[in-house]
């Protein structure tokens, strides 16, 4: 909550300091989102603030919410640290841009922290609209004017079709608070058929939210498409919310009606692992592979979804959102620096990256290895986890998953063979490095290394 | 009475919004989709929220549609040029929605039960009421629809400013 | 008891707005025009705003025209933004027609 | 004392990577194998008949049941025998060859000790694990970077497949963990897990996950098909790497894994496991009577020996598991020692094909005697290293079903003839003008040869120095996991 | 404490450098060997030879006077029950195989400094030689199988050094890899042999195994198969059909190898192995029988392939096959004393025929085909008359040693198989003798074929080469009076039979006097006509061996060995050969990584379909979402 009021008055303060100082954003926004994630962090190892509970009816600020907030945040401030260089031809939007991240952030706030229908429809509008926008904010780029009306559309119709879900539910439960639905739905044997639709269409509206196949579509256009840290922040920010709602929705309000809802979770979350991997296999263009990595990623976080009841379920997707997001901005950090340096993201623009830039490449190459899963890089841990504590419900689907991750090392070598192992030269021009991309990504890899070592130290969290 | 009100407004509403889909011209599928619209502030009325009707009146017909309307004509759209889709794709568009409708229906069927209290409160959709309920129960997503109007507002400026030295 | 809650079933709203919902959805799928389309996303809103309405008299709860209120709070502010970013790509490609967009791709 | 075998040689592969010091890294790495087979030897004094010694544990992730424990019996020291022993011969056979980015080149080796002695340390399953795959990746990295012709796709199906082969044991391997219960909550650690009864299906399954990791690991036939590629590709270091000490990862887990975990089904499962490492044996050994490329045809050899070690070492039977025991280690001081020679001769004849070689033996005898010596051992002539290793493991194969012994005894028939055609197109016959101005072995490199041609007579007139060492761990685990 | 225990003390001690001497001459010899003189070099390898000798005599009189001596040096190996030591078991019968073993090895040695003294590769000669004595007194003075199997494998490694010696040459080298090839198989025969008896023995050591055999029951089948599996051992070392080919072959190399290790020795160890398990032999008549038919076989198919080989050590080679088939006979007769006995005079005689031809091949230069030669008796008198002694003692030429020897076992044939076991053992004498006759005449007699470079070359072996020899014609006339048959009276009868007898029980002959007499003299008969008549016959110009190409009808199959390795090349060597390539390319590279290869180009195509949905176009995208929506309604009813 605290975070919330400080993000949302940095926000302003941003807006108006864009009009005038253009220098002090970057540094303004950094501090917001620092002291943002101390008071979260206050809330959640300290005393806290205490008003998690105030408005209980509307949302709840409880240790799941904070510890997203704090995965958000953090990643939120890695993006705008790196951002110095890659907004750096914006001019007058510059402040805009800094101000809708915030308010971005701060509609994922409230997704992780919501126990009202209205809350989660409110805030995954205040998470989105600024994106459409942020999406096309090269505003003379015909690739970006392209992502932005894609993801607008698209994301305007599942908005339409998760309204549909929720008035549903309203008139079979006769509420939207979350609580009240999960009283009236009881142990699920008698939902009416209304009810079982609702949450049918729920599933569709936020599976778009997540990029959860066949609801992806928008994701590897929108992903190429948007400026690089636009793409990040998609990439990490999002997602997390996206999954924190759909966890927090199913699990706080559907749990009665687990029988029903997991067979079509389930087949989600098998048709996007499946079609991610395979179609990201052919993928030349960087982001573009991030993109299917990313929804990739989505079906291995369906699985938390369908282990709620499981002990460790939440954990497992608090854990695995974590060492995503830091491998996805260490890479996106390193990708900024390719980018700059060679003017292309397709692979080849990263040969001999590991002579050229072995710090780059280094992280890069770490990067996807975490995502890849390969132990004992931090992200083999979410993995794990998330599969551990799916594993008794759903065997199947973790066999599917483990080939899966097989298949995914296919496409994240790609990057580790082209930097390491191509003895042809990239394109290059020498750029020097910015001090804050580099801080960035250096604080990105500790922090993937300090989850390898220590795992339970975010894992015991919640 | 009321039966037929609803029937007549439905079957208006179903044909305008075909219209509104089927129609070639931008201007008129505009002109259409404000029929639908109050149509539906009929059916607001004969539920007895009569405040919403207005404000649905007021926000859509009056100021969204206006809004679309003042687009197409800035953008010079209102002619019956906009190229159309396949009949092939047409088709298949068809089929799809007639499959998501047949599926929806089908599911819904037998399946809608609403449980309707024994004293029903004719007074829920008067603005007195609901105001109280926007600003207790509510007031926490009235203020954090604050910010996505804030993030809107921003958003469009955004897009719709040009760089003074581009 | 209010008259309509007497003498209309529940259900009858219910079809009605899934049928509104449906031509929403089916004109998304057909028109080029992305004001259009976007109108037919309105549409769609128009009918969950419908049903919310309806559970929301049949119930005699307040709650759903609330969200009434918030969903056009949302669908006016998705309007201004997707209005705008129609205009902005208006601006460089002279056109609203979505087809032309297929530059990214696999 | 555990800990210190994984942490001299990632403390030194940390400095090699991120100070790089350019100069020193041979140096440093000498070093730091040197100081791992010195702690090695340290640990033969050791007394294991009382179970794990050297045990060290620190929680990881406790609330997940993972703790980072080490231990070590006899099956364990000589496994580290062997990777610490080969470690430095294997450092000193590329000892003069510049390699491009030389830190990185020591400090990708360096890692992959250092997890190759974990999973020999490690006693809790996702530890296991996780040095398991740790053990791929510099191993990937040195084949990539410094490999030959086609290096990026074969190693990159080398990478996939054995990954794929490791997922399924992961699955099994939590399938074991979620059915512990220790206090309510679940556990990794190897009594734990070993503790579990699984029903008959699931024990199955699990054997299955387990054999399919192992299999392809080793390799054993069907799952061999990645191994003659990868050899080939790789620098000789990473081939020595790979099917010296990596294989041997496959076996001792058989072991140490999956027998213990899931006893219940081995019944049903493992006449068709023995059976496929049986074939494998022929198969792979017929297929090296023709090869013409040397480096393909030790790397088919090294198929056919160790699907003999996986098949005695799955009969379950006290000769078939110490003969395997010792013969990991033979087989990996002969490979290596073959490996040496391939390279030794790719680098001056600048070709593998046994078609161009021949008369070698005029002008370089040093180099034919010490590649005499290997053969034998490969060979497994009385004697030599490899033949108590064979005649035990021969023998825990027939003693499991007869039919299956005679049929791997076949494997010393074949043998001879592949290696000794090939010694004999290397070695003998005229001499060509290429051969004929072969430069006999240096001296580092004799001392390398040297080493290794003692290794093999030593170890076969006293194989009783190793199995003593196994002996009561071997007793331990046999009694504690009856079949 | 008596002087004969610290005698025997002592005794102890210095067994183990019996077979360890010739060791250490090995390694001197092979580690310095190089830049040794050549004396040096011949005096290391003969003089540790001379030494193990002597000391094997020690050992003959201290077994004669005290019994077996069992020294055991350390374990080997101890994997539960099954352990083994490295220990050596000196009895009646390996003291005396360690008799000929080393004194019959000591005069080869002798004999190879003249021959080889123009080798470079005189050193490693001796080394090698050195040690195929190590590993051949391993095989035969080991207490237990594992230190017989080292043996065994040893001395096939020998064996194969031996015939490849001079590797420049690539048929030499497949003669050398075919001969380890063929023994491997019978070893891997042995080798289970061993599984076995550890399995119903529990144990490898022949003291347990002989003292447990009394107290088990044992299966008849199981007995059986022991005996034959330890049989294929002996197939493959012995030279036994099928497995006989790799010996003639094995001329590749050196002669004085062929002399030691394919004539003398380490053919011979079959023959050990089943004397020495001849109480389990007698356990199984079913094996025994087994024994004397390929021994039989062996014996006449070698003679008669011999009939035709106009290379002078082939003729040799396919003699000792058939002899050594004459062996097993006597061997699966029961006969195992016979046996012994006649591997002592095959011993002597044959070594000296091999010397002796490796004498006329030194004369000639090199050259080896009979037909090249003729009339040498002039040229090299020693040789010749050597060679003759030679040749009469395995002819059968009466007291010679072969006569004594060869008799005992028709003998043994007669009583235990009856006359026509009996019959075709004679046959291959006569075989035998026919064909050795030929070649004595033919080289020795006659006149000079070869060219005139040849003859005036031609010259008597030095000295160091012709006195081994002659002590080996002495060994050849007067080593038939070891074993003297009884009904002779000659004073010594049975006396090695005797010997053996705490080893190889006694197994009397039950035949009168008459019938051995009779059966005497038909032998002895036929013999002398032979040598009398093949003079006449391959004296004269005219019945000169023909060339190659001359050959018709069957003469050309027997020249052409049967065509038994054509046989085996296309029954097994080909298919081999053509299974690993069919492996290698068909099921190995398009089979099963073919399909590995197919499973990541199938999800590849898989994915090729699959990202064509993502074509950039946004109706697509939404048509695709509401076929999705579809797709979860219809999850409704599931």
């Amino acid at each position: 909550m605290t975070a919330l009021l400080i993000l949302f008055l940095t926000a302003i303060a941003v807006l108006f300091a864009g009009l005038n100082n253009r220098s002090l954003l970057q540094p303004l926004s950094l501090i917001g989102t620092l002291l943002a994630l101390a008071a979260t962090g206050y809330d959640l190892f300290g005393p806290g603030f205490g008003w998690g509970a105030e408005y209980a009816a509307m949302f709840r600020f409880m240790p799941f919410a904070n510890a997203f907030a704090g995965v958000a945040i953090l990643a939120t401030a890695l993006i705008i640290a790196l951002s110095g260089w890659g907004f750096r031809n914006l001019n007058s939007t510059l402040g805009d841009h800094y101000g809708l991240i915030l308010f971005s952030l701060c509609g994922a706030l409230v997704l992780f922290s919501f126990t009202n229908l209205t809350m989660l429809f409110l805030g995954i509008e205040i998470l989105s609209i600024p994106l459409y926008v942020l999406a096309g904010s090269r505003r003379d780029d015909p690739s970006g004017n392209e992502a932005a009306l894609k993801y607008f559309l698209m994301g305007s119709f599942a908005t339409g079709i998760l309204l549909f879900g929720m008035a549903l539910v309203y008139g079979a439960t006769a509420s939207f608070d979350l609580a009240t639905i999960s009283r009236v739905i009881g142990n699920g044997d008698q939902m009416p058929g209304m009810l079982k639709v609702s949450i049918l269409v729920l599933i569709m509206g936020l599976s778009f939210k997540v990029s959860a196949v066949p609801f992806h579509f928008w994701a590897p256009d929108v992903y190429q498409g948007s400026p690089n840290l636009i793409t990040a922040f998609m990439a990490t920010v999002v997602k997390t919310a996206g999954f924190a709602a759909f966890y927090r929705l199913f699990a706080i309000a559907f749990p009665g009606a687990e029988s029903f809802w997991s067979i079509p979770v389930a087949l989600v979350a098998a048709l996007t692992m499946t079609v991610a991997n395979i179609t990201a296999i052919f993928q030349q263009d960087f982001k573009r592979m991030m993109a299917y990595s990313s929804i990739s990623h989505a079906g291995y976080l369906l699985l938390a979804v369908l282990a709620i009841g499981t002990a460790g379920a939440d954990k497992a997707m608090l854990f695995y959102t974590l060492t995503y997001s830091l491998a996805t901005i260490c890479a996106f950090g390193a990708f900024i620096v390719v980018a700059e340096q060679t003017g292309k993201s397709t692979f080849d623009a990263f040969n001999s990256l590991g002579k050229k830039q072995p710090l780059m490449a280094a992280v890069l190459a770490l990067s996807m290895l975490s995502l890849a899963g390969i132990p004992p890089l931090a992200g083999f841990f979410g993995k794990y986890f998330l599969f551990t504590a799916a594993f008794a419900k759903y065997p199947w689907l973790i066999v599917l998953a483990v080939i899966n991750s097989a298949i995914s090392i296919y496409y994240y070598f790609k990057i580790v063979i082209a930097m390491y192992f191509s003895r042809e030269e990239g394109p290059e021009t020498a750029v020097e490095l910015p001090a804050g991309i580099r801080w960035a990504v250096l604080v990105g890899l500790a922090l993937i290394a300090w989850l390898t070592f220590a795992p339970e130290s975010v894992y015991g969290l919640i | 009475m009321a039966q037929y009100l609803f029937l007549t407004l439905a079957a208006l509403s179903i044909l305008a919004a075909l219209g509104m889909v089927f129609s070639r011209n931008p201007v008129h599928s505009v002109l259409f989709l404000i029929f639908t619209f109050f149509c539906i502030a009929g059916q607001y009325i004969l539920l007895n929220a009569q405040f919403l009707a207005v404000v649905h009146i007021i926000v859509y017909a009056g100021a969204i549609m206006v809004l679309f309307l003042f687009v197409l004509m800035l953008l010079n759209l209102n002619k019956d040029t906009e190229p159309q889709k396949s009949t092939i794709w047409r088709i298949t568009a068809g089929i799809a929605s007639g499959m998501l409708l047949v599926t929806l229906v089908g599911a819904l069927r037998g399946g809608i039960q609403v449980s309707i209290p024994e004293n029903t409160n004719d007074q829920v959709g008067l603005v007195e009421n609901l105001g109280k309920v926007l600003f207790t129960d509510f007031v926490v997503p009235f203020e954090i629809a604050g910010i996505l109007f804030l993030a809107a507002m921003v958003g469009a400026v955004l897009v719709g400013k040009r760089d003074l030295k581009a | 008891m209010l008259e309509t809650i007497r003498t209309i079933p529940i259900d009858y709203y219910v079809y009605l707005s899934t049928i509104l919902f449906v031509i929403g959805v089916f004109g998304v799928l057909t028109r080029r025009n992305a004001i259009v389309v976007l109108m037919c996303v309105e549409l769609m809103l128009n009918a969950v705003n419908l049903l919310l309405a309806a559970f929301s008299t049949y119930l005699s709860d307040a709650q759903g025209q609330i969200m009434v209120f918030f969903i056009m709070v949302v669908a006016a502010a998705e309007a201004a933004v997707g209005l705008g970013i129609l205009v902005m790509i208006y601006r460089n490609t002279k056109s609203t027609d979505i087809s032309l967009l297929d530059n990214l791709r696999n | 004392m555990s800990l210190i075998f994984i942490l001299i040689p990632l403390i030194a592969s940390a400095i090699l990577l991120l100070l790089r010091p350019a100069g020193l890294s041979r140096h440093l790495a000498l070093a730091a194998t040197l100081a791992n087979l010195a702690a090695t030897v340290y640990c033969l004094s050791c007394d294991y008949s009382q179970g794990m010694t050297c045990n060290f544990s620190v929680p990881w992730v406790p609330s997940a049941g993972i703790h980072f424990s080490l231990g070590m019996d006899g099956i364990t020291l000589i496994m580290l025998v062997l990777t610490n022993l080969l470690a430095p011969l294997i450092l000193l056979t590329s000892w003069e060859h510049k390699f491009d980015n030389e830190p990185r080149y020591y400090g990708l080796v360096l890692m992959m000790l250092a997890a190759l002695n974990g999973v020999f340390l490690a006693q809790d399953g996702l530890v296991f694990y996780i040095f398991y795959e740790l053990a791929l990746i510099p191993i990937y990295f040195i084949c990539a970077i410094w490999g030959g012709q086609d290096r990026i796709k074969v190693t990159l199906k080398f990478f996939i497949y054995t990954f794929v082969g490791s997922l399924f044991m992961l699955v099994a391997l939590l399938w074991v963990y979620l059915q512990t219960n220790v206090n309510g909550a679940h556990s990794f650690a190897w009594a734990d897990l070993t503790a579990v009864q699984l029903s008959p299906t699931a024990a199955h399954w699990v054997l299955v996950g387990f054999f399919l990791a192992f299999a392809v690991k080793m390799p054993v036939f069907p799952f061999h098909t990645w191994q003659p590629d990868t050899y080939v590709t790789s620098p000789t270091t990473g081939t020595m790497l790979l099917s010296g000490i990596m294989l041997k990862m496959g076996a001792y887990g058989v072991i140490r894994w999956m027998v213990p975990l899931a006893p219940e089904a081995m019944h049903t499962v493992d006449p068709l496991f023995i059976s496929l490492a049986v074939f494998g044996i022929l198969y792979a050994s017929i297929i090296a009577v023709k090869q013409s490329d040397l480096k393909r045809l030790v790397a088919y050899s090294s198929i056919a020996h160790v699907g003999l070690i996986a098949a005695g070492i799955m009969a379950w039977n006290k000769p078939g598991v110490q003969g395997g025991i010792i013969q990991m280690l033979n087989h990996g001081i002969n490979v290596v020692g073959l490996f040496f020679i391939v390279d030794l001769l790719e680098r001056r004849l600048g070709t593998r094909s046994l078609a161009d070689m021949g008369g070698i033996a005029k002008s370089a005898p040093k180099f034919a005697t010490l590649f005499m010596i290997i053969v034998l051992g490969s060979v497994a002539v009385p004697l030599t290293n490899g033949f108590p290793g064979e005649f035990l493991l021969l023998n825990g194969v027939w003693t499991y079903n007869f039919w299956l012994g005679v049929l791997s005894g076949l494997t010393i028939i074949f043998g001879a003839v592949y290696m000794l055609r090939a010694y004999g197109l290397v070695v003998f016959g005229e001499a060509r003008p290429e051969t004929e101005r072969f430069e006999d072995v240096n001296t580092r490199e004799f001392l390398v040869l040297g080493i290794i041609a003692g290794l093999v007579i030593v170890l076969g007139f006293f194989p009783q120095t190793i199995l003593g060492l196994t002996e009561a761990s071997v007793d331990r685990i046999l009694s504690a996991v009856q079949l | 404490m008596g002087v004969s225990f610290i005698v025997q003390e002592i005794m102890n001690q210095l067994i183990p450098l019996i077979p360890f001497l010739p060791l250490i001459g090995f390694a001197i010899n092979g580690l310095f060997g190089r830049r040794l003189s050549k004396t040096a070099v011949g005096v290391i390898g003969s003089g540790a030879l001379l030494v193990s000798f002597l000391l094997s005599i020690m050992a003959f009189n201290q077994v004669a006077a005290t019994g077996a001596i069992q020294v055991s040096l350390y374990q080997f190996f101890s994997v539960g029950n099954l352990s083994a030591n490295f220990g050596f078991l000196v009895d009646h019968l390996s003291v005396w195989m360690m008799l000929i073993v080393t004194g019959v090895g000591f005069l080869i040695h002798v004999y190879s400094i003249g021959y080889m003294h123009d080798d470079e590769g005189f050193w490693k000669f001796f080394a090698y030689l050195n040690l195929f004595i190590f590993s051949m007194l391993l095989l035969i003075m080991g207490d237990n199988l594992l230190m017989l199997f080292f043996g065994w494998e040893g001395v096939g490694l020998c064996s194969y050094l031996l015939i490849g010696f001079w590797y420049t040459n690539k048929e030499y080298g497949k003669a050398a890899r075919k001969a380890f090839i063929m023994n491997r198989i019978g070893d891997l025969g042995l080798l289970l042999g061993m599984f076995m008896i550890f399995q119903n023995f529990g144990s490898l050591t022949y003291s347990d195994i002989f003292a447990a055999l009394p107290n088990i029951q044992l299966e008849a089948g199981v007995v059986t198969l022991i005996c034959m599996l330890l049989f294929v051992g002996a197939m493959g070392k012995s030279a036994q059909l099928p497995l006989y080919t790799w010996l003639p072959d094995a001329m590749a190399g050196p002669t004085p190898v062929s002399a030691l290790i394919h004539a003398a020795t380490m053919v011979t160890a079959g023959i050990y192995l089943v004397a020495r398990f001849n109480p389990l032999y007698n356990l199984s008549p079913d094996a025994m029988h087994f024994v004397a038919i390929i021994g039989l076989i062996t014996c006449v198919f070698a003679a008669v392939i011999g009939l035709r080989q106009n290379d002078i050590k082939k003729v040799l080679a396919y003699s000792t096959v058939s002899q050594l088939g004459l062996m097993f006979v006597a061997l699966g007769m029961g006969a195992y004393a016979s046996a012994m006995f006649h591997v002592t005079t095959h011993a002597f005689f044959k070594a000296l025929l091999f010397l002796a031809a490796g004498s006329v091949i030194h004369g000639m230069g090199g050259e080896q085909d009979i037909r090249k030669m003729g009339g040498l008796r002039k040229a090299m008198p020693v040789t010749f008359w050597v060679f003759l002694i030679g040749t009469m003692a395995i002819s059968g030429f009466p007291l010679l040693s072969g006569f004594f020897s060869k008799d005992e076992i028709f003998a043994y044939t007669f009583a235990h198989g009856g006359a026509i076991w009996w019959g075709l053992a004679s046959l291959g004498a006569i075989l035998t003798a026919i064909y050795m006759c030929r070649l004595l005449y033919v080289t020795f007699f006659g006149e000079f074929r070869g060219t005139h470079e040849q003859e005036h070359h031609l010259h008597e072996s030095p000295k160091i080469m012709t006195v081994p020899l002659i002590i080996l014609a002495v060994l050849s006339v007067a080593g038939g009076f070891l074993n003297t048959p009884h009904f002779l009276h000659l004073g010594n009868d049975q006396w090695l039979a005797h010997w053996f007898n705490s080893v190889i029980p006694m197994n009397e002959i039950h035949l009168d006097a008459s019938t051995e007499w009779m059966l005497m003299s038909i032998t002895t008969t036929l013999a002398l006509i032979i040598i009398a008549a093949s003079y006449f016959i391959y004296g004269k110009p005219s019945n000169l061996p023909v060339a190659d190409e001359a050959q018709t009808g069957f003469t050309k199959v027997i020249a052409n060995k049967f065509y038994v390795d054509e046989i085996y090349d296309a029954l097994v060597v080909r298919p081999v050969e053509k299974l690993s390539k069919l492996f290698h390319y068909y099921v190995d590279i398009q089979g099963i990584d073919g399909l590995v290869n197919g499973i990541a180009s199938a999800v590849s195509s898989l994915g090729a379909q699959v990202r064509k949905l993502q074509n950039g176009n946004i109706e697509y995208y939404l048509l695709g979402m509401v076929a999705g929506a579809i797709l979860l309604m219809l999850t409704f009813w599931a």
